[in-house]
């Protein structure tokens, strides 16, 4: 049906009372989405839109079920956030922020590991499972039920590949970004593998760009995976970016163009794609 | 955020890092009055915020007080990958018995801090990495732990530092991880880390890199002198007038003029340009949700480049709506005009309301709109890409 | 080491918890000084490193610069537990709506720091502790981990802390867990932390006492000024001197000197002697491998204290030799002459040794051993426990 | 046979290279004690009374198979050492430095805990099963082997106790040194409970003394033991110590008082003693 989010996930939103999260609650919940609270220290016993606010994520847990997260707050305080959220209990979670300090994230994610939650972002757009639930900022417009499933770093590509699969008629199971910043909640292989044990999915589009190690880690997943994998990056005529230094180097080794990205994703078995009109083309030729 | 080696050198002095002598220069007179004081040969460093300074000629040595000043002219007057010498560290050279490597940096895919050694230090460390990997050491830490003296002692030891000095090896290493840790860094260099003739180890260079979004936490930093600060080499007039306006932009060879949406179709509409046979004159991005007056500003930008022979737009609508888009189209028009030719798109949120508006606008005074071409949702984006670039060749363009 | 409530409230100042204005004034002429630039009423708090001086009338308020003398002068002349008052604390009296208790310490047993706090702050906190355990709320924390706020938050919220000032309160407490941390503490607290009139809230005082053996590690607490310092009461003239020469002494109201081994030793030869009919005129420790030199001064002190009746001693030879304690002993009866009746045993590691030196000495001077019965290990310590106390009641002991 | 050490352990000596460490390796060789090598950072390939020196702890467990360890290090270098020990597979760590900062020993202890190792101390006199090895700083006068087991706070103590075990021909299984620290490696309950698995302790005499917390945590020990527990409290008629704050009232309640802690242990079955001379007269009574 989808992954990580559907109709009936429970969605709460950390920083409901400030404006982005009032805003963007009022549009999830417009979509459809089953926002059941939020959380705002010390703002505890107000509402929003009818949802009510908790000084804290457990006492939003334990009144209203969520087991969702949709983090609105300055970058500063999403590592504590998301800490909260998933000693919590929240089992996925969704850092819109971007700009969330590198450590900051470190310190994330290996929570979320610890606790066996899924975190997406920072700096994403969100996570749609179209006619079900719209967590982020995402425009639902491109959006329509079907049968592809999406993972992408960035927001805009988001929208024109769902837009593609839309207007071609194969439709989304889920879209996922992945996020903008540097180090990231969750990584290709991690969605890619939900989406594998998803039966309504029949395909996924997986788009990255140059830069970062995550395109690289998926080559693995994508040789594990019965559904297909088509891959965009980003970047191809890209001017390089600057190296972190030796280290980054030694660390990175020859990780990092895009050419290189598509040549690793296509040895695992990915089918590459360079725009988005490839895209219903190759998903035709592999009869999804 | 790249410190210069001067700054770096500060904080490695705070952690007990060995730095040796030096003396921070801003003109060749400073120098000359400096190095009359000091032991001879003198080394003088040029002080960019980017590698290869040596190879492009930036550091120098010098054996008495004329001959720095000569060769620290030489030093003020380069510009090394696009950043013009503005100061000159000068340090007695040191005499070198044995150079290691030393460096602290991520590894994002794997979520952890890795220290990585080597007793074969110097410019060559990256190929000693790629032809004799046995020779780099290293140690993946998760960024709650500690490192501790007895692992930093165990990574000393096998880059070849002689046993008397190796309690003074691990102190150096697990000074560099707590500095890196505690100033939130991506990458923190010793490059080298000189053995000297008489058996001291010093931190012959620095190089350290923060993390910009996790500055505001260090107060301390602006209290050393050390402030935020643009990174890039020297900026084009229109990057630095970009710069002002607070759009990311970046000037490229090419001639098609690139008006997209957000970074990530920004960095893939430059390759569909360049799938169609094109090259772009630029890199931008509108940022969410941009304004009617952001938007005019960055097709100010374009109008404004000689180099652009037409102009690609797409919008997707998300957050951001199109109709806010065509108004900005639309009010810079009206206050500017648009001198070259344009193909554009808009989808998404509001886009029949935009191009609705474009319309109206276009029937009350066709004159403003003679150079665009502006489509819907029923032209794919691969076919605006591919008209630009037809655009462009019209013009003239490669 | 325990801190001065003045010094405990620079600490919570530096980790930005709310203290208040305060002045610290070392004499009469200074308060009235000072708090002639206050507002009334103004309260005068000795500054002693002991609990309880409010019942000891240690704190006292003031309408008007007068009276703020004359009750400054009343505390300046207080003793409190053996701690002479030599400064006071004055601060404009708070209008407290409500009083919190927040507290940081160790849990031994379980190897956890742990954070206390309570809605019922004040005098009385430990009655609630153990009337009404549910009004005290606790989280225990391992060495290593962080206290979030979201955690401090739902530790403010138990103990009624009004919503908005819940963010505040947690930070408080998040701050004085990072102040336990960072200055090695055994135990922080704020006790009470009130909530004004006017909705604020304040640390009206201050109790921190920080780990001995990690003050080296805090060398920023000297140049706050805060030094180590001897943290009993007023010493005795003898436990003076006991300092001075580096011995761990300590008078008690009995009769008998005690001149016993280690510490462990020290503790259960007073039970002994209790459990025998005596009373210990002391406790002391003789420290590891005693030269002869501490063991001459050892017993000075107990032979020049007209307290003591009668002297127990015993020595297990373990690093420590019972022939170097032998000499000792006879380098004392030699330079200083022993005055009371001495009982004492020698065992553990060279005892027949020490036994022999002393057969030896007694043999060329019998008179310098007249007070002295010494045994060795065929006499249980039982034995020599019972004669002690004989001794002591033959000398008119109770 | 014994509990912890025996004459099959191998040991190694952290700090052997300094004058504590030099002269006691020296003293525990003498006793028979199966001392393999010792570490010093920056002294590997030195030798000391014929054993050899090793930079780090690892080194020496890999080349002479060394398990157990003695540390003769200042202080402030505990928290490490005791740290490496643990991480280099030392399974039983003796820490005979006094004044180890509270804070050290918990990150110490923790890490211990997490690799199953155990520590005694700080500030131990050591660790002794006569006869076969002689850990720490302990005379070996005092000491025979017998069926007793003794585990003491003091070292004086010890002796006393181990002396009157021996004059009165019980002798002694292995005699452990909890150590005089606030804070400390192992509790009672943890040693007494290897006693209790070791077959040739038919009793055990545990010394504790006023203040502190650990011998209150024994009781649920003892009551689980088949093997009879002794118990003295030193410190009955002491002065009342500091307490420290309410806090340290709240968190450790009524502990602490020597007659609480005899009350405690005796009513979960320990048979109290008063005087040494107390202790073959409860063994003979139970029929040891």
């Amino acid at each position: 049906m989808a992954i990580l989010v559907d109709k009936n996930s429970k969605v709460m939103v950390q920083g409901i009372t400030g404006g982005a999260g009032k805003f963007h609650t009022e549009r999830m919940l417009a979509y459809g989405t089953n926002i059941v609270g939020g959380s705002t220290p010390g703002k505890g016993g107000q509402e929003v839109h009818g949802k009510p606010v908790f000084d804290t994520v457990a006492e939003c847990v334990e009144n209203t079920g969520a087991d969702v997260s949709v983090i609105f707050l300055p970058a500063r305080f999403v590592k504590e956030a998301a800490i909260e959220a998933v000693r919590a209990g929240i089992r996925f979670l969704v850092v819109v922020p971007e700009h969330i300090p590198i450590h900051d994230m470190l310190h994330v994610r290996r929570e979320a590991v610890a606790h066996g939650a899924t975190i997406i972002g920072g700096n994403t757009a969100g996570i749609i499972s179209p006619g079900q639930a719209n967590l982020g900022i995402m425009p639902d417009i491109a959006f329509k039920p079907g049968r592809v499933g999406t993972v992408s770093r960035s927001g805009s590509i988001t929208y024109y590949v769902a837009d593609t699969l839309t207007q071609s008629g194969y439709g989304e199971t889920t879209c996922v970004g992945l996020g903008g910043d540097p180090v990231l909640g969750s990584t290709f292989d991690e969605i890619l593998l939900k989406f594998e044990e998803d039966d309504a999915t029949k395909a996924v589009v997986m788009c990255g760009e140059i830069g970062g190690v995550y395109e690289e880690r998926a080559t693995d997943a994508i040789r594990q995976m019965k559904t297909p994998v088509l891959a965009m990056i980003g970047g191809v005529y890209a001017p390089p970016g600057k190296r972190m230094g030796h280290a980054g180097a030694i660390v990175e080794g020859k990780m990092g163009t895009a050419q290189d990205k598509l040549d690793a994703l296509a040895e695992a078995g990915a089918h590459p794609c360079k725009t988005f009109s490839d895209i219903p083309k190759t998903l035709a030729k592999l009869g999804v | 955020m790249r410190l210069y080696e001067f700054e770096g050198k500060q904080l490695f002095e705070k952690f007990k890092i060995p730095v040796g002598e030096r003396h921070l220069a801003k003109s060749p007179d400073e120098v000359y009055r400096i190095v009359s004081g000091l032991r001879y040969p003198v080394v003088i460093k040029s002080q960019v915020l980017t590698g290869g300074r040596g190879k492009a000629g930036g550091i120098k040595t010098a054996e008495g007080a004329n001959e720095a000043r000569t060769n620290a002219e030489i030093c003020f007057g380069l510009t090394i990958k696009g950043f013009p010498v503005e100061s000159v560290l000068l340090e007695p050279r040191l005499d070198i018995k044995k150079e290691y490597y030393i460096g602290v940096t991520l590894d994002r895919a794997n979520y952890k801090i890795v220290v990585i050694a080597s007793g074969e230090g110097g410019v060559d460390i990256e190929e000693t990495a790629a032809d004799n990997p046995e020779k780099i050491v290293r140690k993946s830490l998760s960024i709650e732990e500690e490192l501790f003296s007895f692992d930093a002692l165990t990574i000393a030891k096998k880059t070849g530092i002689p046993s008397p000095l190796l309690k003074e090896g691990a102190a150096i290493i697990v000074n560099l991880y707590n500095l890196f840790r505690k100033y939130d860094a991506k990458l923190v260099e010793i490059n080298p880390l000189v053995l000297t003739a008489d058996d001291r180890l010093i931190a012959a260079d620095a190089r350290v890199s923060l993390d910009d979004d996790a500055v505001f936490r260090h107060p301390d930093l602006a209290d050393m002198g050390i402030e935020k600060r643009h990174e890039e080499g020297e900026m084009t007039p229109r990057e630095q007038q970009a710069a002002e306006w607070g759009i990311p932009y970046l000037d490229l060879d090419g001639d098609i003029g690139m008006f997209p949406g957000g970074a990530g179709f920004g960095i893939m509409g430059n390759d569909f340009i360049h799938y169609y046979g094109g090259k772009p004159a630029n890199f931008m991005d509108s940022g969410g949700g941009p304004s009617p007056e952001r938007i005019a500003k960055m097709l100010v930008l374009l109008d404004e480049n000689p180099n652009v022979k037409a102009i690609f737009g797409a919008r997707f609508g998300g957050i951001s709506r199109c109709d806010d888009f065509a108004r900005g189209v639309i009010m810079f028009l009206k206050d500017h005009g648009l001198s070259k030719s344009m193909v554009m798109r808009m989808t998404g949120n509001m886009w029949q309301e935009g191009v609705r508006i474009f319309e109206e606008a276009k029937q009350k005074d066709p004159e403003l709109f003679k150079n665009i071409e502006a489509h819907g949702i029923e032209t794919p984006i691969e076919e605006i890409s591919k008209r630009a670039v037809e655009l462009a060749k019209q013009e003239g363009g490669n």
